[in-house]
């Protein structure tokens, strides 16, 4: 509402825990990105890492690094951010009682130590060359001793930053209120906020939030579906914009058996049946449409490291899956359960194909949260997920989730995960990108999930706002001003 | 103003020389002369009809998917085809023929739910309006509990522990929709129990279930099966509010809840995707209350000669 | 009057005991809670160890009671969602889906009991017709079809309503009328039927043969026994209401207790669903208790009860 | 066998009457120590005011309800021995309210051929042949087999009452008001009717009425019964010609003959009602007898035994001169 | 001129099934302290005749009269407001049922004084009086202290009491009486007809007296007329109607009453056989003579009301008959 300088912003999802280490929601992520500060600042522009909390970074050898701490930076509260405070997050965020949602973010780093009035040492559990590009993405900074007084529920409730807005409420299922940093340090790469207020509200419905878009009630939403962008762009008071980003929709099977009724799956011929079965490019042109590509490999194709060339392709062929079906001994099919949580008419198309194939799928659609949980027990035969990457540009951070012996790695591979370690802690960079490809192609070979497609968002957002896109699926208010 | 009937009306109606309509032609001329229940019983009949028919009746498969044609608007539309008279849903399936198939799924959820439901409480309204005494407020007691639970919160929480699927929903609306059969049966039986002919009966010497089987039962069928259409009712629309809910019967079954819950994100450009199963599920229930109301009204007792 | 009172009361109770067993077998049968709330990496040992610490495993009898002490005051743990206490967020969602029962249950019954006493004193006549269509037809379209109606056409058209959310008095309008309608065929058709019946007593008759007016008879000497159902049943319903909230709240998104336990739900967050199904229960009992010994209170008979 | 088919001995039947839960509940003693004999093959009346217990001892003998205590003999044998199987065989009943003694759902032909039914007596066909039998009997039309009950008139549904209760052929008939529901024609149709199935059948019954003109036409030996005892027991001409309670005096007086020179007799009686939940002091009759005195209020009445029976009154003017004293 | 004139009164309901002609030409006059009696069998009109003369007839009830004057008014073409004015005031009722003619959910004082202040300018406080004053009129002991009970604390002889103190609180000129004891016992019903009859004499109201029972018509009516299937057949005083009853349908209902000491215990009373006819249709001629021992050919045609003495008319084709039987 620009008569208000408040931008009210709606999205479906609710983050568990507002604490960016403690959840692995994308709602989560752009709070996280608001109202805290990374280390360093990557710019998508340039695709250049410049500094940010961190004025400058040095690597001591590939498992150490030195970086400077900018001084004159204060959290919302006042308190001033230190060298301090930067070892005391990361040393917190490695330790298992910080239980940290998503490992993979800060499982590569070993400790950190004051090294000097502003110098911060990381130590890292071996070479990691992606580390800069978790710098600066989902690790950041809390305020020590605020954290230390109120703990983690209290953090929850009311967190501390040093970001360009300061979260004033915390209202769960209901959404967040920021207000703009006046204080936010002159110098910040992510430069001055300009709008007064931000509003994030949950509102679980996608009609209900195209509704309000409509009679105002919010002022920018995403994720529009491709048909409903469509229309809204003959809206006179709308702005309707449509990008990829680097989200990857795709079929997680239970490789292990694990889960109840997942037998037919051990069989990668069954595996593959299904990645045959399936028509990305139908689903692609007819239901995700807006520049979204299809994937072949377990990543995001413009990730660092990430390369479908030489990975097997499984284009559409529905006879071929049957055979595939009939030699692994389900000639006539089997029935299996489908867990979804998003865009549930992408897994109902899914559904739609392995029916044609004999596969009875049935869909069980739940809360992330809900399905993650399932997941992780072991009890969903077919998962379809999607990944966002947290942002980061690095295939380590798709990877390193899925396939490293994780809590969301369903395959289990021990030789896939040593080939991924190996390719994570590989410095050199032309070393690097083969032994991704070759981990990659393995991964395909396998059929451990199904790569569909990239997402693309759209956004549509009131006629007053001016507001740019970014390919990581971050909107950034921060740049955002009114018209 | 009010009818006062004479009190003495009851018996001097009654009082009156055969030979006289039996008591299906009374009811026959009664259902006939009844618009509501006239029109509800028609809609309702052939709903069930094509719902029983659905293999030859609906144009293609209900779960044929074809991502290149989907929501293709009906045929009144100026963009729609003869060939999906009522357009395809958002991934190109047939719509007219997942409502025919939807239909059979909202009436299996309707009828076996009753059948569930219908047996529990009127065993317990039996029960407790027979037996009276300790029984009835062991039983009343019960009745007051199941009456205490939020329905759709616990058929929420219910299909979410043991799974949602058709058979969860069936089975958890099953034992949850007993109350009002029970409540009925309860002041039915009660009225009957105290009657001359059952304490004849008892005087005859006929055995407690024979008295209950062929004494109660038959004179309480009016309300129950008024009961019944009602509840049937109110099975159909609590399955589609779970399923609206996302917890209620699960893709790709075309249930008409679900087709609702699914056209919800197209209701502001393709309205037709959610108006057509509203419509239908909204004619469904329509049809199955006017026949309830309808018999409730003809076999009234003071409708009844 | 006090007798019967403690009668009434010994039932509610024993009635909210079934209830809390019920809600605690709920948080019981959705899993082990040990596992659920050491987190799905936790080791076995960690696990073991919250088992220990959450007191899980002692008998279920023992954390029954233990629970029940707890939860009697009002203290019904934390959600495995939020990690925060049920109760803290339970009463920040409670206003709102109280206020949303009770302006939609003032809103039914304000329409509901004029429409049926009117329908009854008219009977037969055009009036009453309509009512009863009105009725028929409203118990057949699905709250959730409704509410989705009143969004498009009020919210989404005409503009003067907001289409969901709680910030405004205005909010919570169109929800009042999506819950409300549902109650409106239940209580017409009661305070018509109370009022028929009333109408054709005799002492109605005796009322008229005094040559009381109309008006007078209709409001004095039936309504005061017809309203009598109507209140036990305005009760009755507000318990629905709030039950059925569930379904309004998720359309028009709104944060009412309604939404949070149908949300908690679908994230497994049992706690918080035991939680509500207790208090929503509790309510219900409460409101059932209070409106018997009002009616007690309005029905000189019932006090010798 | 001995002629006495029907024998109380010191019948009690209480109920509990609650009036709320913390509340002690009321004992209402709806049928207080009564004796009786009856002797087969007469009609043993018994008369009294609606609320006395004339139903409650009905359901006694019908074995519907049991005694809280005393006996009942069915030919010398306690019914309580018996099932009520057995009882049904010898004793059936005819209520008073013909539209609801019978089921709607059934068939005339279904209801008379019930009890076969039950008691498994006799092949179809045979039940069907004493069916029509019965419907000859009390003298309803054969078409009517497959009618049902609401196309009948009230005096239809009572023969059918009456060839249901008679189809077993019991020794005993209990009549419970068996035609205060009808009109004054039918009613005398059906009593006719039972009079002659008497004749024919040798029946004995046990008639229970609160018309006393009908109890004078119909009877044999006379009960009248007053807050569930009974205060007068006399053969009918005795009781017609000399009641020795003041209440069946005022009983016989307040039979309204239809007799245009006469007045509408004043009884005398008080206006206080009978409330069975508070027993009263001394007679139970005292608070409406005309003729109380403090001796009424203080002591229960003896049992004063007359020629033909016995009064319990402090002031039977009969019996006084020629009482055994109880 | 008579208090009360009734000119070829008809009553029809539209049924399913047809016209049901429930009262088909009623005339009669009334004159003031008269009592009037109707008495007939169940279904015959008599309630149906009462309510339409108070204007209370269910709505879908159609009336019709040549006439219907109350003293001077003529209540075919009054006012709404205008008969709502004489109800209560100048005409008052009594109803069959005391247990449901009062409303549980107000006092009897309440009740009491609502038709009072309803039609007289008093106050609350003359009304209570007048109410008091009436109930102890009636026989009702404490009466300050009744009139803040519920009907349902009353017994059922209170209840008709304070329905009979009801009717008489405006002083009416005309009572109208329904059935009033039939729900009673009969020693209740003599001392509430005594009371009606002290009454009448007292305030010198009409009465008109709905009953189904003969007894009762001889000893209170001063005029009696006898209804079948919605006709008076006939009309006279009671003296002559009982004396000399000259319908055969007056007959056979004489004849089927037992009377004590006048019919023959055991003996078979006279009935009348065949029932009573369906009164929906067309109705021609003698409605009784499917049931008559004396029809003839004649009886099919429309009979006029024949004067057969100074008060007394019947309305038969066979006089001639019904005399030489007589
Ligand atoms: N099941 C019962 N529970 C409590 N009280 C009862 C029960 N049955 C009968 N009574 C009481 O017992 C008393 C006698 O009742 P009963 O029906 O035997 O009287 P009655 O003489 O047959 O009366 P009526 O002439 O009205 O039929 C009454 O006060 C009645 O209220
Ligand atoms: N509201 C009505 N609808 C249909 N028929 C009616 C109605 N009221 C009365 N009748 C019929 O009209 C006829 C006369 O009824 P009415 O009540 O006057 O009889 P009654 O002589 O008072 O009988 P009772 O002695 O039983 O009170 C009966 O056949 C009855 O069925
Ligand atoms: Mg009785
Ligand atoms: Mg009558």
């Amino acid at each position: 509402d620009k008569a208000r300088d408040t931008l009210v912003y709606a999205s479906d999802t609710e983050a568990e825990n507002v604490g960016p280490y403690h959840n692995n929601v994308r709602e989560g992520v752009i709070i996280a990105r608001h109202a805290f500060d990374n280390l360093i600042f990557h710019d998508l522009a340039t695709g250049k890492y410049q500094p940010q909390l961190a004025t400058s970074w040095t690597w001591v050898d590939p498992q150490t690094l030195d970086l400077t701490i900018r001084k004159g930076v204060t959290f919302h509260n006042g308190d001033p951010l230190t060298a301090d405070d930067v070892v005391f997050t990361l040393n917190w965020a490695v330790s298992p009682e910080a239980k940290v949602v998503t490992k993979q973010n800060v499982a590569w780093i070993k400790s950190a130590e004051k090294i000097g009035d502003d110098k911060v040492r990381i130590h890292l559990n071996g070479p990691f060359p992606a580390a800069i590009e978790y710098l600066s993405g989902p690790v950041v900074i809390y305020p020590q001793k605020y954290f230390e007084k109120v703990g983690l529920d209290g953090f929850a409730k009311a967190p501390i930053g040093s970001g360009p807005y300061k979260i004033t409420a915390v209202t769960p299922g209901k959404g967040v209120t920021m207000e703009k940093n006046t204080n936010y340090w002159k110098d910040s790469p992510l430069g001055q906020p300009s709008i007064g207020k931000l509003v994030f509200r949950i509102i679980p419905d996608q009609e209900t939030q195209l509704a309000e878009l409509m009679t105002g009630g919010v002022d920018w939403i995403w994720r529009v579906q491709a048909d409903q962008a469509k229309q809204l762009e003959a809206a006179p008071n709308l702005t309707v914009l449509a990008a990829e980003t680097m989200r990857v929709g795709f079929l997680q099977l239970d490789a292990q058996g694990a889960s109840p009724g997942s037998e037919p799956l051990k069989d990668p011929r069954v595996r593959q049946a299904i990645a045959y079965a399936i028509d990305r490019k139908a689903m692609l042109d007819n239901l995700v449409r807006g520049g979204a590509r299809i994937m072949n490999s377990a990543c995001f194709i413009d990730q660092f490291g990430c390369t479908d060339k030489g990975v097997p392709r499984y284009d559409y062929d529905p006879a071929k899956a049957k055979k595939l079906l009939a030699e692994a001994g389900y000639p006539n099919g089997f029935s299996i359960d489908l867990y979804a949580y998003r865009e549930r008419e992408y897994a109902e198309a899914v559904i739609g194909y392995l029916d044609a194939v004999g596969i009875k799928a049935k869909l069980n659609f739940l809360k992330y949260a809900a399905m993650r949980e399932l997941s992780r027990a072991n009890k969903t035969p077919i998962t379809f997920q999607t990944w966002g990457s947290f942002s980061v540009a690095d295939a380590s951070a798709f990877t390193g989730v899925w396939f490293k012996g994780d809590a969301d790695d369903r395959a289990r591979d021990q030789q896939v995960t040593d080939m991924l370690k190996k390719a994570d802690t590989t410095v050199e960079t032309e070393a690097r990108l083969a032994a991704y490809a070759e981990a990659l192609k393995v991964i395909a070979e396998r059929a451990y999930l199904v790569p569909l497609f990239s997402y693309s968002s759209n956004y549509a957002f009131t006629k007053d706002l001016e507001f740019s896109a970014q390919p990581d699926e971050l909107p950034r208010f921060f740049t955002a001003r009114w018209k | 103003m009010s009818e006062t009937l004479p009190s003495a009306l009851k018996a001097a109606s009654l009082d009156q020389a055969p030979p006289r309509r039996s008591a299906l032609s009374t009811f026959l001329v009664g259902s006939l002369g009844h618009g509501g229940l006239m029109a509800g019983a028609i809609v309702l009949a052939a709903i069930v009809l094509i719902a029983l028919a659905a293999p030859l009746v609906a144009p293609h498969d209900p779960y044929a998917q074809n991502l290149a044609r989907r929501l293709i608007p009906p045929v009144w539309d100026a963009r729609g085809t003869w060939d999906h008279i009522l357009g395809t849903d958002k991934l190109g399936r047939d719509y007219l023929s997942r409502l025919i198939y939807g239909a059979r799924i909202s009436l299996l959820i309707g009828s076996v739910t009753v059948l569930i439901s219908g047996t529990i409480g009127t065993a317990i309204g039996v029960c407790a309006g027979y037996f009276g005494g300790r029984v009835d407020a062991v039983l009343s007691y019960l009745v007051t509990t199941r009456l205490a639970l939020p329905v759709v919160l616990v058929a929420l929480a219910s299909a979410a522990l043991v799974g949602s699927s058709l058979q969860g929903v069936i089975v958890v609306l099953g034992l949850l929709l007993w109350d009002r059969f029970a409540v009925v049966t309860r002041a039915a039986t009660q009225q009957i129990a105290g009657s001359d002919y059952i304490a004849a009966a008892k005087a005859i010497g006929c055995s407690t279930p024979r008295i209950v089987l062929t004494e109660i039962l038959p004179n309480i069928l009016n309300p129950l099966i008024v009961v019944a259409t009602l509840e049937m009712a109110h099975a159909i629309l609590l399955e589609a509010a779970l399923s609206f809910l996302g917890l209620g019967v699960q893709p790709p079954l075309p249930s008409w809840g679900l087709m609702i819950s699914e056209g919800k994100q197209y209701m502001f450009f393709s309205p037709w995707v959610i108006a057509i199963p509203a419509v239908a599920l909204v004619f469904l229930v329509l049809a199955i209350n006017l026949v309830g109301d309808g018999l409730r009204d003809v076999t009234a007792p003071e409708n009844r000669n | 009057m006090l007798a019967f009172t403690l009668r009434r009361l010994v039932v509610a109770l024993s009635v909210a005991f079934t209830v809390s067993v019920i809600a605690f077998a709920l948080l019981h049968l959705s899993g082990d809670l040990a596992i659920t709330i050491a987190g799905p990496e936790a080791s076995p040992a960690q696990v073991e160890e919250v088992r220990h610490q959450y007191g899980l495993d002692r008998p279920l009898p023992i954390q029954y009671l233990d629970w029940l002490w707890h939860a009697a005051h009002l203290d019904f743990g934390n959600s495995f969602f939020f990690r925060e206490s049920v109760t803290a967020l339970i009463s920040e969602r409670m206003p709102v889906t109280m206020r949303l029962g009770a302006i939609a249950l003032t809103l039914s019954l304000v329409v509901a009991v004029p429409l049926g006493v009117l329908a009854a004193v008219y009977r037969g006549t055009a009036i009453d017709r309509l009512a009863l269509s009105f009725c028929v037809l409203g118990q057949a379209i699905p709250t959730f079809c409704l509410g989705l109606a009143l969004i498009i056409v009020f919210a989404v058209n005409l503009r003067w309503l907001p289409v969901s959310g709680t910030a405004t008095w205005q909010s919570y309008v169109l929800p009042s009328v999506a819950l409300g309608w549902y109650a409106i065929p239940a209580v017409m058709r009661l305070s018509r039927n109370g009022m028929l019946e009333v109408l054709s007593q005799d002492y109605i008759r005796t009322a008229r043969a005094k040559g009381l007016s109309p008006t007078k008879v209709v409001l004095k000497h039936a309504l005061r026994n017809a309203i009598i159902p109507v209140v036990a049943l305005a009760a009755v319903q507000f318990g629905f209401m709030l039950g059925g909230s569930i379904v309004v709240e998720a359309v028009f998104s709104m944060h009412g207790i309604g939404h949070l336990a149908w949300e908690a739900i679908s994230r497994n967050d049992f706690p918080v669903v035991q939680a509500v199904v207790l208090i929503l229960a509790g309510i219900y009992i409460t409101l059932t208790f209070l409106a018997d010994v009002v009616n007690a209170l309005l029905d000189p008979r019932m006090r010798v009860a | 066998m001995s002629d006495i088919v029907l024998e109380l001995r010191n019948v009690t039947r209480t109920f509990q009457v609650s009036q709320g839960l913390f509340r002690k509940k009321a004992t209402l003693t709806a049928v207080a120590g009564v004796s009786l004999q009856v002797k087969r093959g007469e009609v043993y009346a018994l008369v009294g005011e609606s609320g006395s217990g004339k139903s409650t001892l009905a359901k006694m003998l019908l074995g519907l309800l049991p005694p809280s205590s005393g006996e009942i003999l069915i030919d010398g044998a306690p019914i309580a021995a018996k099932n009520r199987v057995a009882v049904a065989r010898r004793i059936q009943p005819i209520f008073q309210d013909p539209y609801s003694s019978l089921n709607p759902r059934k068939s005339i032909a279904q209801l008379i051929a019930l009890p076969l039914v039950v008691h498994g007596i006799g092949s179809a066909a045979e039940r069907h042949r004493k069916v029509l039998e019965m419907l000859d009997v009390v003298g309803l039309p054969r078409r009517l087999l497959n009618a049902s009950p609401s196309q009948l008139s009230g005096g239809q549904r009572q023969r059918v009452a009456i060839a249901r209760a008679l189809v077993m052929r019991p020794e005993v008939v209990i009549c419970d008001e068996p035609t205060s529901a009808l009109d004054v024609s039918v009613q005398a149709q059906i009593l006719n009717l039972l009079l002659e199935l008497k004749r024919e059948l040798g029946l004995t019954y046990f008639f229970i009425s609160h018309n006393l003109a009908v109890v004078e036409h119909l009877a044999d030996r006379v009960a009248v019964m007053y807050l569930g005892r009974f205060v007068e027991e006399r053969t009918r001409a005795g009781l017609f010609a000399g009641p020795e309670h003041p209440y069946s005096r005022a009983l016989l007086e307040s039979v309204l003959t239809p007799d245009p020179d006469l007045g509408v007799p004043d009884t005398h009686l008080g206006a206080v009602f009978p409330n069975p939940l508070t027993p009263v002091a001394g007679c139970p009759f005292n608070p409406r007898c005309p003729g109380a005195v403090d001796l009424c209020r203080a002591e229960a009445p003896p049992l004063v035994r007359l020629p033909d029976g016995w009064a319990t009154c402090h002031f039977a003017p009969h019996g006084a001169a020629r009482t055994v004293a109880a | 001129m008579a208090l009360l004139e009734v000119e070829d009164l008809v009553i029809d309901i539209p049924t399913a099934m047809g016209t049901l002609h429930a009262v088909g030409g009623v005339s009669f006059a009334l004159e003031r302290g008269e009592t009037l009696a109707i008495v007939g069998e169940s279904g015959s009109g008599k309630s149906l005749t009462s309510l339409a003369l108070m204007n209370l007839l269910p709505k879908r009830v159609q009336r019709k009269a040549a006439k219907i004057a109350f003293d001077g008014q003529d209540l075919t073409t009054i006012s709404q407001a205008g008969m709502r004015r004489l109800r209560g005031n100048r005409m008052a009722m009594i109803f069959q049922e005391p247990m449901t003619s009062l409303n549980p959910a107000f006092t009897i004082g309440d009740q009491l004084t609502e038709a009072l202040l309803c039609h007289r300018k008093v106050g609350m406080k003359e009304a209570t009086d007048r109410a008091v004053h009436l109930l102890e009129k009636v026989g009702i002991t404490a009466a300050g202290q009744r009139l803040r009970q519920y009907p349902h604390q009353l017994s059922g002889g209170l209840r008709q009491r304070v329905m009979i103190a009801m009717a008489l609180m405006c002083g009416p000129d005309l009572i109208i009486a329904d059935e009033p004891t039939t729900a009673l016992d009969v020693t209740i019903q003599a001392q509430i007809l005594h009371l009606i009859a002290d009454l009448k004499k007292e305030f010198g109201m009409a009465v008109i007296l709905i009953t189904h029972d003969l007894g009762v018509v001889a000893r209170v009516a001063d005029k009696v007329g006898v209804m079948y299937a919605g006709r008076l057949v006939e009309t006279g005083t009671s003296r002559a109607v009982f004396k000399q009853p000259r319908h055969p349908y007056t007959r056979g209902l004489l004849d089927c009453i037992p009377v004590p000491g006048r019919t023959q215990p055991g003996m078979p009373l006279g009935a009348i056989r065949g029932q009573v006819p369906n009164l929906i249709g067309r109705l021609d001629g003698c409605a009784f003579r499917n049931r008559c021992d004396f029809a003839g050919p004649e009886c099919a045609a429309d009979i006029p009301l024949v004067r057969t003495g100074a008060d007394h008319e019947v309305r038969c084709a066979r006089l001639d008959a019904t005399e030489v039987a007589a």
